[in-house]
This record gives structure tokens, C-alpha cells and sequence, in this order.
């Protein structure tokens, strides 16, 4: 008998995961909804729904359109806010030992810190993703993302305030993603999540109409991986801090390919509403599939593509 | 607590006019199916569909043993429907059900005559209801309109079964001439009389809007079926919201149709 | 019997083209190998292949690979050269008669000038595409396209020594397309045509190794049509000169989408590949489409998508 | 000149691991077609598959009329392959062909003993050459490798029509144990002393290196069936090329397999 695979991988800020598969922010709920499909601790980790520091309504909708190999969505970050998340979401998690990744989302700095501050040692939170890349909210995140010194302000500001691991999220939605994953990281990020949904807009031609409400909604799902993987190999060789990939991941090569262009660890998305159970399922399929070729340890396969020549 | 499973197509029946039948097997969903509930069906390759689409579970199929299967209604109308209406007895789906709250039927202590109203595709829900309701059923009234004949496959299968049907079509080739609503507020008045009547609903947006104001304004108690495009349909992603009348604060202002729903009580949305 | 429906459209600089539907670079050859699939002057126009001052050998196999819904290409502007194009495709083209647009790649102003030169009093040009948006060669026009600056600077040096109608071909990988728009139509641009293709990579997980010699090619198809089309939407309210929708194009409603977010004609061009003659059986759909909607005028459609409250 | 068409499957026959014979008619493509040419087939949708796949035409089917269908083998390998492994008689393909420069036979002038050497799938185009060779095909040699006794779907076909038939398996599960490249040096070597043998061949690029490498070192002709990914196959998208080894400027660095082959002379071009 072989020995057991290590999936285990370290995120950085001394955060080890169980392995390399969590789910992507928005996609996931608030973890608790997908019991009925999955053991929350087989997980490498949740990353919860956009928190704000207070309760937010959402654009109305239509909220959601298909599209090839993806969807849009223009959810507008409805949430309950940080007091209720505290109150009613994170005891609950917390009894299931999962490990909690609380995405943060805000308006301009202070709410950024704001959701920093309530959250600071509060029990069962294991790292902070600050979405800067939300292209569905007017003066969101989105905008900050854009400019690598809105970047690091927003990074630094939380940075003082807050202990937990601190990851920040990238649109991918820039001239150079480089620049802006050179100024989180500098500005005291421990990691990096890339990437959030691409700007799309989809028109009923018969009611000459956008068919979202807000007009236009972000890409995601298979359509965007190769940009994604682009996006993750240019940062891989730019920065040093890990990176978490995700865009478009539906089965075990996808994660691999993350992998190898440098993601330590991945985030599968849109696929979690096809299938509720298929993260956990391909922790699994990942772990057969380096006993297949040979990998022993995941963490061999990161940033482990050969470039010709 | 829905089931998500890999389930066999049992029979696919062409109704005419794009409209199919497909019974698929699955014994739990199908003893747990409340009339108004309804599954989400995919191919299960997210590479051939990225998400999945709802369906009212419209029929429970019992055998000796109790429930067995259970038949979706469906109109072909995009890429989804018209690869579901391709496929053939044996042919596996990726189902989630049954998912939702369904229509409340009336109380014993505080019976109703039930008015069930359904435009188009909208009949979905119906067969189970009135399989549901078991012998009040020949109490019940149907009111079901359409574009066209053909619009109305299932309109033979309550014939037998309910008190009173009533078809209209906008086009007249079968029964009345135009929209629902005229016979509704007939009904409605006579409602009023008889009291204790109560109106179910289904069908496209500005039909479920004109059945709300009509029983909104006679203060009939009024239960509507919504659809609203869906990603996920248990509540996760937030998709497929509608206002609420009465929202308690900002997180509360949209209700999710597929958990929330899809079926409300006219008074609680906006539409 | 009706009468039939207009489809002439007016680009500008006094170029009025046939019908809206054109076929874009690099996915039409020079024209004449689609002879035997469809008559060339039933087309708005052709967009040639990106033509360089001298014959460019373009990039090492493999070149392509599918995505979902979309492929990548790194071909890397192979090409003939100017004055080939002018001596061996350009009579031909010209006795059938076809609206020939000349899509232009240099790896600076020297060479968009030299093409433009070259190409100056040439009989059968009907229109320059100035690609400043080419992802798949270094030192491209990719880097120009990303800097409003530059592109102002190429697209003022063609115009000063060229009398032909000017487009501008953007690229959509860059963080405010509509400055990049109006940064070409302020220096000169007759027209604008979007869009380019987006970075992406894919990656061989058996062999460990990208896909592409290349490593990133560029992405087309269906995949990216949601984000053409809100880039097409963005710049059409941000600027006054017509546009070229493109992006994934492969069905009337496609079309139809891209004219009534502000598009003055289209380009097709993955789709092409899968079916020769389809830019011409879609300029007959275009037609039937507005007997349909009791639209005389294809005109009518542009920019009329009507934005709720 | 190339016909793109939408044709019927006509037949659909599984010849165990993974490997399929599709039959599809198209009378003009089957009369045109070379041994080496290919078709473009596609499902027509370009939402369901955006970019046809080449296959080389395998053989040509022929009536009391003349040939009104030709047959495509093929190995299922990724999804456009898994698609058409499910398509039944009756379905509808899209289909360019016949495509490139096939094999060019030895000229009557001066003939040669054709040795056809295939690895696994890049047997396909050795029926439709065996067929065109005609009697000569008596005195053709056909070396046919793959890994396993499964991967030589087509090894009986051969065995009556030509002189010699080796096969060579990895794992030595039928005929020799190992590469083609054993048996296909001592034909050489026999070649060299009989005068005027050619070699034909079609498979992996590894072997279609090293068939080229042993021919050249002893100046035997050797034509090579490339493959490269392909999007259009008639030579607009540029996506296919190969080195040339005698460029004469920078646009002709490269050759397009799908016009200016598949078919090549191992002289022409950088393995
Ligand atoms: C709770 C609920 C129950 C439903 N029950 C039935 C039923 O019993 N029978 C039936 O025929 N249809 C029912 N529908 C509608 C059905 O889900 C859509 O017709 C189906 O998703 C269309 O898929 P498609 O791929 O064929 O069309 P698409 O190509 O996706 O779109 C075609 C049209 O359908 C609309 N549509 C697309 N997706 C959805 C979606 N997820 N929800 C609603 N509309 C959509 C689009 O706006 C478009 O106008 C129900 C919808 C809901 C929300
Ligand atoms: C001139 C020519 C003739 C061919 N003849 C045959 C034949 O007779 N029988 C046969 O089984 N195969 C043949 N092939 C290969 C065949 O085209 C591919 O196997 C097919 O395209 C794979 O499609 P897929 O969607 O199943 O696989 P994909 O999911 O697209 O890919 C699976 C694997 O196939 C490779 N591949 C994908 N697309 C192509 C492509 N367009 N060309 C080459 N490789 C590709 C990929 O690199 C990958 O490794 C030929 C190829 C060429 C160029
Ligand atoms: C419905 C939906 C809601 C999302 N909400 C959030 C969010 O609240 N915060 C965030 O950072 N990303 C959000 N995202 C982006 C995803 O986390 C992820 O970055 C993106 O979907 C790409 O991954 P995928 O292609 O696997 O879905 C959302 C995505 C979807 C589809
Ligand atoms: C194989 C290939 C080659 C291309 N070559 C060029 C080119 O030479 N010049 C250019 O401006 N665009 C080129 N493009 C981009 C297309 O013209 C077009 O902008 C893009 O493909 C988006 O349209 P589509 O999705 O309809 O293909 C090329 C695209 C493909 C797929
Ligand atoms: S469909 Fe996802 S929340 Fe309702
Ligand atoms: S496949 Fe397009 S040029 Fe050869």
C-alpha cells in the first residue's frame, strides 16, 4: 500500500489547510446550506458570502443570466452584515470545526476596517479575503481594485487593525493585474485571491432591454478559466506570497492546472450550484489523482509548469 | 431536506406544440413532492450545462409500493428544455428536490373552495394539487388560459377531475376568447357570495400581477407560484429574488424565490 | 409585399457599407479562400488578416487550442507583408468587387506609418484597421493598445499620412476601455473596432507544460461575448463615432445584441471557422430578422436598447 | 475543391477500445477523396462544439452508382470525439472535405514497394490507400504498431489485402513486443538491397520523427500524415503549421499541415 497523499498547504501567516480545495465567496452561502450535501470538514476551506458592516439589500433583479459556459451574476452583495454573521452564522460553523474564510466588502476604506475590527477575535474566522473586485456595486470594492494605490491603502488600513491571516481578492478586470498584486502584497497581504468575475452584459433582443436590472453583471464559470489561469501564471511569477486560483473550476484538472501555473490553493465557484457537493468531491478526485502520477504532496505540483526552452 | 441524485428518465411524452412530458425516477422525491415544489434538473456535465433549471414537480407516480417517479411539464424554450427533450428512457439527469415551499392547502377547520388559476406552462403545478387535494378536488374550479389550443396540453387531464373547468385562449381556438382574468372576476363575484373561496396562481409575471389585484382588492385569499431565473434553488446564491411588501430590514428587502417560494401569499411580495 | 429592409449602414469619413456584417482579421484569410462557401461582395466587408511592412513568420506550433465556448490563438500575425498583400491579394479582391478593410500591425508608429504609406492611393482599400491590440507577439501593438497615450500617438501619425477611412481595433484587456476609445477618436479615428481578443493560457496537466508554444494566446468565441458586449455598451455612451461590435458572434441575435448596444456594424469571426459561409447566410438572417420586427431600417437598431427608469 | 456540407450518418460501429468506424454519406466527397486527405466534422452548433475536428478519411464506400459514403475511424479521446461516439444513424454532421494533399502514389514510371507504417490511430488513412493502391497493394508492406492488442482495431482489414502485415504491440500482446521502429529497420534494410521501396506513414510525432530519421539516413522517400490542432482546415487560420526546413522567406517559416499536407516529404519539413 502507498502511502497516503499530503494535501495538506500553507497559506501563509502560519495558516496550514486541510487541502487545497475550498469554496469561492458568494457561491457557498454561508457554508451551513450545503450540509444537506456535504461534511463542511472535508473542505480546505469556506469562504463565505461578502460580508458588510451593515445588513445590505442587493440589486433587484433579474439577478442572473447564462451564458457560454458561464453566467453573469449582479447579486449586488446582499448580506446580513457583520453583526448577524457573528450572531447567527459563525457559532454554528464553528461547532462543525469548519475553516472559516470571512470575505469582506466595502465602500471605501473604513468599512473595510470596520468589518476588520468587529471580527477581530472572534473565534472560528481563520482568514480575512477583502473583495476589491466586485464589479456589481456602484462605488464598490471595483473601483479601489482598479488602482494599485486604492490597493494598498485598503490593504494596509486592515492590516493595522486586524491579526487573522489577511487575504486580498483581484479583479481581473486591469490593464496589468501585476501591479495591483505587487501593491497588496507590499501593503502587508498574506495571500492573494484571483480572480473575481469579468464585466459582461447580455440584452434581450426581442424587449430591446439589458436582461439584469443592474445592467451589467460579472463572468464566471468555464468561460473565463483560461484568463484566470493566465492571470494566476503572470501573478505567480510577480509576487511571493501564495495564491489562491479559482475561475471556471469543474473537475480535478482544472484544479491541477491552478496549481501548476502557482495557486496554492483553489477556490471552485459557480460549479457548487450545479453540483452542492462537488468541492468535497474533488478533494478526493485530487487525492487520486496525484496518487495516480506520482505526487505524494500536493505542494509539489505548485507553480510546477515547464516552460519550454 | 431535498435530495440531490443522479436519476433515470423513465418516459418522455411529446404533447404537441413543444410542450413534453418527462417522468423521471426517484421514490424519495417523489413521496416528499408538495404541489407548488419543484427540482432542478441538469445534465450533470457542467461542461454541457453550467446550471441547472427548475421545474414544478407536476405529477407523483405511485406503484404498489407507494411513490416512485414523478413527471415534470415542460415547454421548450431555450437550450436547456430542448436538450431535456432529447433525451430518452435510461438517460441519466442530475436532480435536487423537491426544493421550496409549496402551495399551503386550505385548513379543515377553515375550508375554502379552491380557485386554481395557471397560464400557459403555468398549469405545471396543478395535476399534483388537485392529486393532493384528493376528493375536495371536484369542488375546485380551474381557470386556464393559454396563447392557443395547443397551448393547453394538459386541459383533458382535469376535465374529470375538478368541479368546474374553464379554458380561454387569446386566439379562441379553444374555449373563450382572450385573457383569464374575465372569467376569474366571475368567479371571483361569485366568490364573494359563496365566501370561503381561495384563488392558487400560476403563470407568466403580468398574469400573476392582474390574479393578485383582483383577489387583493376582494380580499381573497391569494397564492402565487413565481419563477424568477435560478442558479443554485436552495437559497445560496442568491439569484432569484423578488421584493417583499414588508421588508423588516435592508438584507430582508428581497425574498428568494426558491426557498422563500416559489410559492407566496399574494400580500407578502411586490410584483 | 413589403418593402425591403435597409441595411446599408455609414461608418464615417464617407464609407457606407452594404450591410452591417463583416468578417474580422486573422478569421478570413485574405478573403479569396472563402470563394468557394460565399460570395464576397454579399458581405459588408472583409477584414483582411493583419498585414505587417514586411513578411512575418508568426509564432512556433502548437497554436490553438479549444476552451469552453471559445479558443485561444497565438499565430503571432503571420503574414505576407505589405507589399505582397498589395501585389498578389489585392487585384483579386478588387475585381470581386469585395469591400476590403486592411487590418495593420507594427510593432511601433514607424511601421502602422509604413503600412499606411504603402498602402496610400492602393485602388480596393476601403478602410485601415490599426490593430494596437494583438496579445500574441512581443512588443506589440498590445502594449501600445493599453496606453491612451500611445494610441493617440499611432492612430494621429496614420491619420496625418493617410487619407482612408481609420479604424482603431482596441483591446478589452485593460482596466477603462473607454479611455483608450476616446483617446483614439480624439486623435483621429474614423471608427472604432471592438473587440480584440483576451489573454489566456492553458495548460497541458499530463505533460505539465502550457499548451501553447507561446504559453498565452488570445481568446475568441462565444465565450467572451457578454464582455464585448458590455465594452461595446461602455464605449458607445462615451463616444461619438461609430463602432465595430465583435466577440463570439455566431447567431442573428448576436448581431442584433451588438447593434442595439451601440454598434454601428459587426465583425464575425471565430465562427467562421465552423461554418465558411456563415457571415453571409447571417447578413439574410439580419434581413428576415427586421422584416420580422417590423424593422425597415437596419439603422434603427443601433443603440437603441432602452435602459428601464 | 473542398464541399462543406451538412451529411448523414449512415452507420456508427464500435470496434472495441474506444475506437469507432463512422460512416457518413457524401457522394462527392467520397469520389474526390486521396488516401491522406481528411474531413472537417462538426455538429453543426457551434454553441455545442465551436471548432470542427480533422479526421482522415478512412475509406470510401461504394455503390453500383459509384461512392456515395466514406468512413471516418476514429478513437475517442476528449469531448468532440465522446459526441460523436453517440451519434446514430439518421444524425446530421457538418462536414468540409476532402481536405489537403494526400499521399501522392508512387508514379507509374517509377514504381516502388510501398511500405505503410502506421502507430495507433494513424492507421486511418492506410484503408482508403490500400483501396486506391489497387493490385499493387499485393506487394505493399504494412507495419502497424500501437500499445496494446486493442489499439490495432484494423489489423484483420490488412491482413488479406496486402503483402506483409507486421504488427507490433508495447506490451506484446499481439505480434511483436515494442515500437514499429525494430521491423520497420530491417524492411529497410531489405529495401536497400531490392531498390525502389518508399515509406508511408502515419502516427505520433515521436514515431513520425523517427520514421523520418531512418529514412533519410538511408535516402529512402518517405512521405509523413502530420497532424496539428486545427480550426478552419482550409488554411485561413494559420493555427496548423509545421517548420519548413528550406524556408525561403519569414511568412514561409511555416507550413499549414491542413493545406500544404497533412501529407509531407520528410525533406521538406522540421520534425
Ligand atoms: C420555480 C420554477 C418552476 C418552473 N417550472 C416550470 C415547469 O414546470 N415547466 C416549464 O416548462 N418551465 C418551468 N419553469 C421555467 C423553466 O425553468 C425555464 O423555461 C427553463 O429554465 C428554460 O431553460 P432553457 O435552457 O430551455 O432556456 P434558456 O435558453 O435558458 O432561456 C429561454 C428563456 O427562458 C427564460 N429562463 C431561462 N432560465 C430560466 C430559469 N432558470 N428560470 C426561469 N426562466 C428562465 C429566459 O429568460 C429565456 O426567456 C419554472 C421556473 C421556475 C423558477
Ligand atoms: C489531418 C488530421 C487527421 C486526423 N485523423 C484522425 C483520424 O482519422 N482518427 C482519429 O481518431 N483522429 C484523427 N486526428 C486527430 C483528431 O482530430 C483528434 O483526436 C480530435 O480532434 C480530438 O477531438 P476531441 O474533442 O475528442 O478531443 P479534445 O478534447 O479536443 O482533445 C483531446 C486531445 O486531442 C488533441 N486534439 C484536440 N484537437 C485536436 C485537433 N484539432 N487536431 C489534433 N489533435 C487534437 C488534444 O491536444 C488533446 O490531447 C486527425 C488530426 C489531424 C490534424
Ligand atoms: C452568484 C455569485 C456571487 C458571488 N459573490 C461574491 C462575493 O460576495 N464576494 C466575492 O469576493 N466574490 C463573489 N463571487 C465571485 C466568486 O467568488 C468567484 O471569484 C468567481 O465566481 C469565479 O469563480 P467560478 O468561475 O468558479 O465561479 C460571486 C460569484 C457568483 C457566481
Ligand atoms: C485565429 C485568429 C487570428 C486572429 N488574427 C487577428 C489579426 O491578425 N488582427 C486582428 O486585429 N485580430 C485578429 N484576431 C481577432 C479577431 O479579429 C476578433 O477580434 C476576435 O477573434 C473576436 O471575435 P470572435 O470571437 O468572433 O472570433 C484573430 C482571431 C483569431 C481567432
Ligand atoms: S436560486 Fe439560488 S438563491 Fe434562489
Ligand atoms: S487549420 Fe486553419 S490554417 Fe490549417
Amino acid at each position: 500500500m502507498s502511502t497516503p497523499v499530503n494535501l495538506e498547504v500553507d497559506l501563509g501567516a502560519g495558516l496550514i489547510l486541510r487541502n487545497p480545495v475550498l469554496t469561492a465567496s458568494g457561491t457557498f452561502g454561508y457554508g451551513l446550506e450545503f450540509e444537506p450535501f456535504v461534511d463542511l470538514r472535508r473542505l480546505g476551506g469556506i469562504v463565505v458570502k461578502g460580508i458588510s458592516p451593515r445588513p445590505r439589500a442587493g440589486n433587484p433583479p433579474p439577478r442572473l443570466v447564462e451564458t457560454p459556459s458561464g453566467m453573469l451574476n449582479a447579486i449586488g452583495l446582499q448580506n446580513v452584515g457583520v453583526e448577524r454573521f457573528i450572531d447567527d452564522k459563525l457559532p454554528p460553523l464553528r461547532e462543525r470545526d469548519a475553516t472559516v474564510v470571512v470575505n469582506v466588502f466595502g465602500q471605501g476604506t473604513e468599512d473595510y476596517v470596520a468589518v476588520a475590527e468587529a471580527l477581530d477575535g472572534k473565534p472560528g474566522v481563520a482568514a480575512l479575503e477583502l473583495n476589491l473586485s466586485c464589479p456589481n456595486v456602484a462605488h464598490g470594492g471595483f473601483l479601489i481594485g482598479k488602482s494599485p494605490k486604492a490597493v494598498a491603502e485598503v490593504t494596509a488600513a486592515v492590516r493595522r487593525v486586524s491579526r487573522l491571516p489577511l487575504w486580498v481578492k483581484l479583479t481581473p478586470n486591469v490593464s496589468e493585474i501585476v501591479d495591483i498584486a505587487a501593491a497588496a502584497a507590499d501593503a502587508g497581504a498574506d495571500a492573494l485571491s484571483l480572480v473575481n468575475t469579468y464585466v459582461g452584459m447580455v440584452v434581450d433582443v426581442e424587449r430591446r432591454r439589458p436582461v439584469l436590472a443592474n445592467l451589467t453583471g460579472g463572468l464566471s464559470g468555464p468561460a473565463i478559466r483560461p484568463m484566470a489561469v493566465a492571470a494566476v501564471y503572470q501573478v505567480a511569477r510577480a509576487v511571493k506570497i501564495p495564491l489562491i486560483g479559482m475561475g471556471g473550476i469543474v473537475c480535478v484538472r482544472d484544479i491541477v492546472e491552478f496549481l501548476l501555473v502557482g495557486a496554492s490553493a483553489v477556490q471552485v465557484g459557480t460549479a457548487s450550484f450545479n453540483e452542492p457537493g462537488i468541492a468535497a468531491r474533488l478533494v478526493d478526485e485530487l487525492a487520486a489523482w496525484c496518487r495516480d502520477h506520482g505526487v505524494d504532496d500536493v505542494r509539489e505540483l505548485v507553480g510546477a509548469i515547464e516552460i519550454p526552452r | 431536506m431535498p435530495e440531490n441524485i443522479t436519476a433515470q428518465v423513465e418516459e418522455q411524452q411529446a404533447l404537441g406544440g413543444d410542450y413534453h412530458l418527462l417522468r423521471i425516477a426517484g421514490p424519495t422525491i417523489a413521496a416528499a413532492a408538495r404541489a407548488g415544489q419543484f427540482v432542478m434538473l441538469g445534465l450533470g456535465d457542467p461542461g454541457e450545462m453550467l446550471i441547472r433549471r427548475p421545474f414544478s414537480i407536476a405529477r407523483v407516480i405511485e406503484s404498489a409500493e407507494g411513490p416512485v417517479a414523478f413527471e415534470i411539464l415542460y415547454k421548450v424554450v431555450g437550450r436547456g428544455t430542448l436538450a431535456f427533450s432529447r433525451l430518452r428512457p435510461g438517460a441519466a439527469m442530475s436532480v435536487l428536490g423537491p426544493l421550496g415551499r409549496g402551495f399551503w392547502l386550505p385548513a379543515p377547520e377553515a375550508p375554502c373552495r379552491p380557485i386554481l388559476v395557471a397560464g400557459g406552462i403555468g398549469i405545471a403545478p396543478f395535476p399534483l394539487f388537485v392529486q393532493q387535494l384528493g376528493p375536495a378536488a371536484r369542488h375546485a374550479e380551474v381557470i386556464y388560459g393559454g396563447r392557443s389550443a395547443v397551448d393547453l396540453p394538459l386541459a383533458q387531464w382535469f376535465e374529470p377531475r375538478c368541479g368546474t373547468l374553464t379554458l380561454a385562449t387569446e386566439d379562441g381556438t379553444e374555449g373563450l376568447r382572450g385573457r383569464i382574468t374575465a372569467p376569474l372576476e366571475q368567479a371571483l363575484d361569485r366568490a364573494d357570495e359563496q365566501e370561503g373561496s381561495c384563488v392558487f396562481a400560476c403563470g407568466p409575471h403580468p398574469m400573476l400581477a392582474a390574479v393578485a389585484r383582483l383577489c387583493l382588492e376582494r380580499q381573497i385569499p391569494c397564492q402565487l407560484a413565481l419563477e424568477e431565473t435560478m442558479a443554485c434553488g436552495f437559497g445560496v446564491c442568491l439569484g432569484c429574488v423578488v421584493p417583499r411588501r414588508h421588508p423588516t430590514d435592508a438584507f430582508d428587502r428581497f425574498a428568494r424565490v426558491c426557498t422563500e417560494g416559489p410559492v407566496f401569499d399574494a400580500r407578502e411580495i411586490v410584483l
